[in-house]
């Protein structure tokens, strides 16, 4: 992990430069919150291919990459549209077989990302007596040593290529701060190669000098910072703006077969204009209404 | 179907339900997309448990509360929060440490007659016929929390089966003993709530077993909707619904814009009793 | 770790009725920021012994409870009085070789407590090469797996009878509210059976809500909070008050001998009517003064 | 001891040495009582590394920057910092990461011909003629930062000796590429910087070496208060001296209350020269 020295600061597509076909992507944000989205579609729209994902509990960054025909694998703690049902193109390669699959869990991912965070081979974890280490043997294995009176399991370091992140604003330096919880985005940056943040607001240094606790990333993590106002649309970005409800459930409802979710990829990541094209087809007043909560009273 | 639920919904009164088993001083954990549970663990803070702590798994925050049921990871729950815990130091205690938590509340696609749980897949692994949403924490909190509950809003044959076809929560195993056999600490489901009834596990076999059902519920009906043998006790009692005060208080101070209602209706056969 | 029904607010002596002679204690703080006094002059007063210490990088803590005979061996990751020197009568202690000492550093600790935590037998941490394994084998033993480019060591897991810590306030829940760093504090409080903290104040519960990013031991850790304002004197409580660089050179001084730290202790610690005492002994101007920053201009 | 050191005091010249030495971006740790160091960070922050990246080890706040110099762990740069980590996740990289930090810096009791570190004990450890205060972080960023800086207050033959009793930070070890046959990973002692002189490690013994002498050191004090060979070059450059600029800016944004001229003078011999 090397720093630049230079502002970190960068444009979109100068920041996915750093993404290669093939690499191991990890994804962070929780569900619907803080999804690095407008990293995601950049990568449509460059046609990034065979990814290898690494996505923390998500729903739609995983999930359109995964319709885009970006990913050959995906490591698999959660992929859920919770009240809106299961994740739609996930759901369909996974069931037709041309998706990979690690499944994985809560203490692999953890045990995984730290062994990373920290250069150690492996982590420890408990067995709990799940399936997982049958359908991912790479992922699980019986550990060499078992002692202390549970049986215990070794879990191969994580250590993803790209860590894509979203943040609420972030400075020059590149110190990216969140109004929300972290999840796992520290530890998934403290175990990643290269990391870029996406940030809805670019302040000076002394807003985040300010409330030096809500920098969540601090520059020392971070190698590329994108500045993309509603970057985690069609999600919500904590504190910023809420999810879109409707959005989410068109993009559910495009989901039905690949040739309707082409048609919504055409339009929401392939089109010409990029980020600025795409703000203006969600709409003025449906970002507002967004800002204001999620409904105009 | 319970034949009179007139004056609350089925979210109501599974949280009911699961608020009555918790006691003061206990500490769970609620995770995603988790209305019920929240509402289930501020309502026993509200009732019987004033100490009781829960935490929002991914979001770290503890017994946020304002009467208002938001979804565990919202931002907005910081502000009403005791404390925000980073994940990251939160893991070594939800997936790590033995009986850090008293109890957690889970759904899942599937359960079985052990209480195991299942949210990966139906059908076989690698082609299954529905690709669910994925283990995330269940593994851990089934495998490591004193009890859990299961809590579903479905009571049919697809979701209750003779075994799940992916253990991603370790219930009661192949039953008996098998759970601490295995090397898991004491613990597994403690009662499974359900549109149905109550349900929990014979402490021999470890096999669900009938605890009451709810009003207007048969026997038959409960046989006809579950994929493998409930255990039967001589006399089945009735489930106590909600009473006054518990859906005065739900309603009052956890609740008060009527999420519960809103998003777990009873099912739609019962849609015209319930309103 | 269980948790009690009724407010954790206790009294001292109450609080301190769980440590019994011969536990293994850890300490919070970080050398004179957030040192448990008051809970440590109870220990004396109470007349503990055969304490195994396990203290966090410290100064007068493990130090006034090594003068005063209460403990039979510490572990050793730093303890210091920085600008005023070695820190008296450890140091005296470890010289006459009457002190066991268990010397670690900070992986050691890290390693065995966050495997104390997480309730696993041992930890993984680099081989340093330094001569700690050598001087203490059991605390750092070669990995019996040796792999990832790197020699290996296993720590032993860490799991503290008793943990005393310091905040700055709490509420009745046992919140406990911190206006400067953690340090090893919470770390310690996950990996211990039994937590026992002071506070300089008991607030509402809505103080505590009103910034719940200050809450760094969340009641769920807590067994007991003590309420002792300037309970972290002559250390600083960050954030209330400044350490005491007087009374801690007079420490120091009455620390030359056996003898002369006796008449500290008794005048001191083991006096009759406990911190109120000890208040009055300071004066009112002098925890004035620290409240004021530590100079009155 | 220097003859013309009047203008600037010990712990001045030391920050600006090691100021100079720092690269624009680079990553470092600050520990507890370590005022000289936090001034070279900021210091070399506010001259030619603006993005040079420091953090308080115990505290986690990140480059906090008013113009005094705070004990590190003070909680009053909380208020001054771009980031407050917290320790339980800094370990990670603090004791586990290999060349995280680009450098650390680093006092100790004593040091040695390779440059490796005690701050533990001076004789045995089971019978020490002096306990000093511990490892703490030394071990891990002597072992795994890219470089770290050896930083004495004092140059005599009780801190310069043959072989540290206590090794507790890792240096080149037993000279040549021991470091590395142990299996650490490349770095070790960069410049060890003290009253006397500043002092570097040849490449293929690794054994110290004269880089500069202050002004109006000889050769023959820095030998007499060393206690083994140094390697000396053919012609002993003399030290660059604070300039003005560097000392104006030193005073006038990083330590303006003077906490190193108070805390840092000259050692005695010196001090009539320097004031």
């Amino acid at each position: 992990m090397a720093t630049t020295k230079q502002s970190k600061i960068v444009d979109l597509d100068t920041a996915l430069s750093a993404v290669e076909d093939g690499m191991t992507v990890g994804i962070g944000g929780w569900i619907f919150h803080g999804q690095p989205m407008a990293l995601i579609r950049g990568l449509v729209r460059r046609g990034a291919r065979d990814l290898r994902l690494v996505p923390a509990p998500g729903s739609v960054a995983p999930d359109m990459l995964i319709g885009a025909g970006c990913v050959r694998e995906t490591a698999c703690v959660f992929i859920s549209f919770e009240h809106l049902g299961l994740a739609p193109n996930f759901r369909r390669a996974a069931q037709s077989g041309t998706l990979g699959v690690l499944e994985m869990d809560g203490p692999g991912i953890a045990g995984g990302l730290r062994a990373g965070a920290c250069d150690l081979p492996y982590g420890l974890i408990p067995d709990l007596g799940t399936d997982l280490p049958t359908v991912n043997p790479q992922g699980y294995r019986k550990a060499r040593i078992q002692e202390g009176g549970r049986p215990l399991l070794e879990v191969p370091a994580i250590k993803p290529d790209i860590v894509l992140l979203h943040g609420q604003q972030a400075d020059e330096e590149g110190n990216v701060q969140y109004f929300g919880s972290g999840y796992f985005d520290l530890l998934m940056a403290q175990a990643a190669k290269h990391v870029i943040c996406s940030v809805d607001r670019l302040v000076p240094a002394s807003t985040v000098r300010h409330n030096a606790r809500l920098t969540k990333i601090p520059s020392a993590f971070v190698h590329a910072v994108v500045v993309t106002p509603f970057g985690a649309h069609p999600g919500c970005s904590p504190g910023l703006y809420a999810q879109d409800e409707a959005h989410l459930a068109a993009y559910v409802a495009a989901s039905r077969d690949q040739a309707s979710f082409d048609a919504y990829l055409a339009d929401h990541a392939r089109q010409a204009g990029g980020e600025a094209a795409y703000r203006d087809r969600i709409g003025a007043n449906a970002l507002a209404t967004l800002s204001a909560g999620g409904a105009v009273p | 179907m319970p034949a009179s639920t007139a004056g609350f919904a089925l979210g109501e009164m599974l949280a009911v339900l699961l608020a009555r088993d918790m006691a003061d001083g206990e500490k769970a954990i609620v995770g995603t997309n988790s209305d019920i549970q929240v509402a289930a663990c501020n309502l026993a803070r509200q009732r019987h448990a004033p100490h009781l702590w829960w935490v929002s798994g991914p979001g770290g925050m503890t017994n946020p509360t304002e009467g208002v049921v938001r979804p565990a990871a919202d931002a907005e729950n910081i502000a009403v929060a005791q404390a925000v815990m980073d994940l990251p130091q939160m893991i070594d205690f939800i997936d790590w440490k033995v009986h850090f938590f008293d109890f957690a509340i889970l759904g899942a696609l599937q359960t079985d007659r052990f209480g195991n749980i299942n949210t990966v897949c139906v059908g076989e692994h690698a082609r299954p016929r529905l690709r669910g949403p994925g283990t995330v924490g269940i593994s851990a909190l089934c495998g490591l929390s004193r009890r859990f509950y299961i809590m579903m809003t479905r009571h049919d044959r697809g979701a209750f089966v003779p075994r799940v076809d992916f253990v991603c929560g370790a219930g009661h195993l192949e039953g008996g003993s098998s759970r601490t056999d295995f090397g898991l600490p004491e613990g597994g489901p403690r009662l499974a709530v359900t549109p149905l009834g109550v349900f929990d596990f014979e402490p021999a076999s470890k096999a669900m077993r009938i605890r009451s059902l709810h009003d207007g519920v048969t026997l038959e009906e409960v046989r006809d909707n579950t994929g493998f043998d409930l255990l039967v006790p001589d006399t089945i009692p009735r489930t106590t619904p909600p009473d006054t005060e518990e859906l005065f208080m739900l309603r009052r101070a956890v609740d008060t814009t009527g999420v519960l209602a809103a998003k777990f209706p009873w099912p739609r056969a019962e849609r015209k009793a319930v309103r």
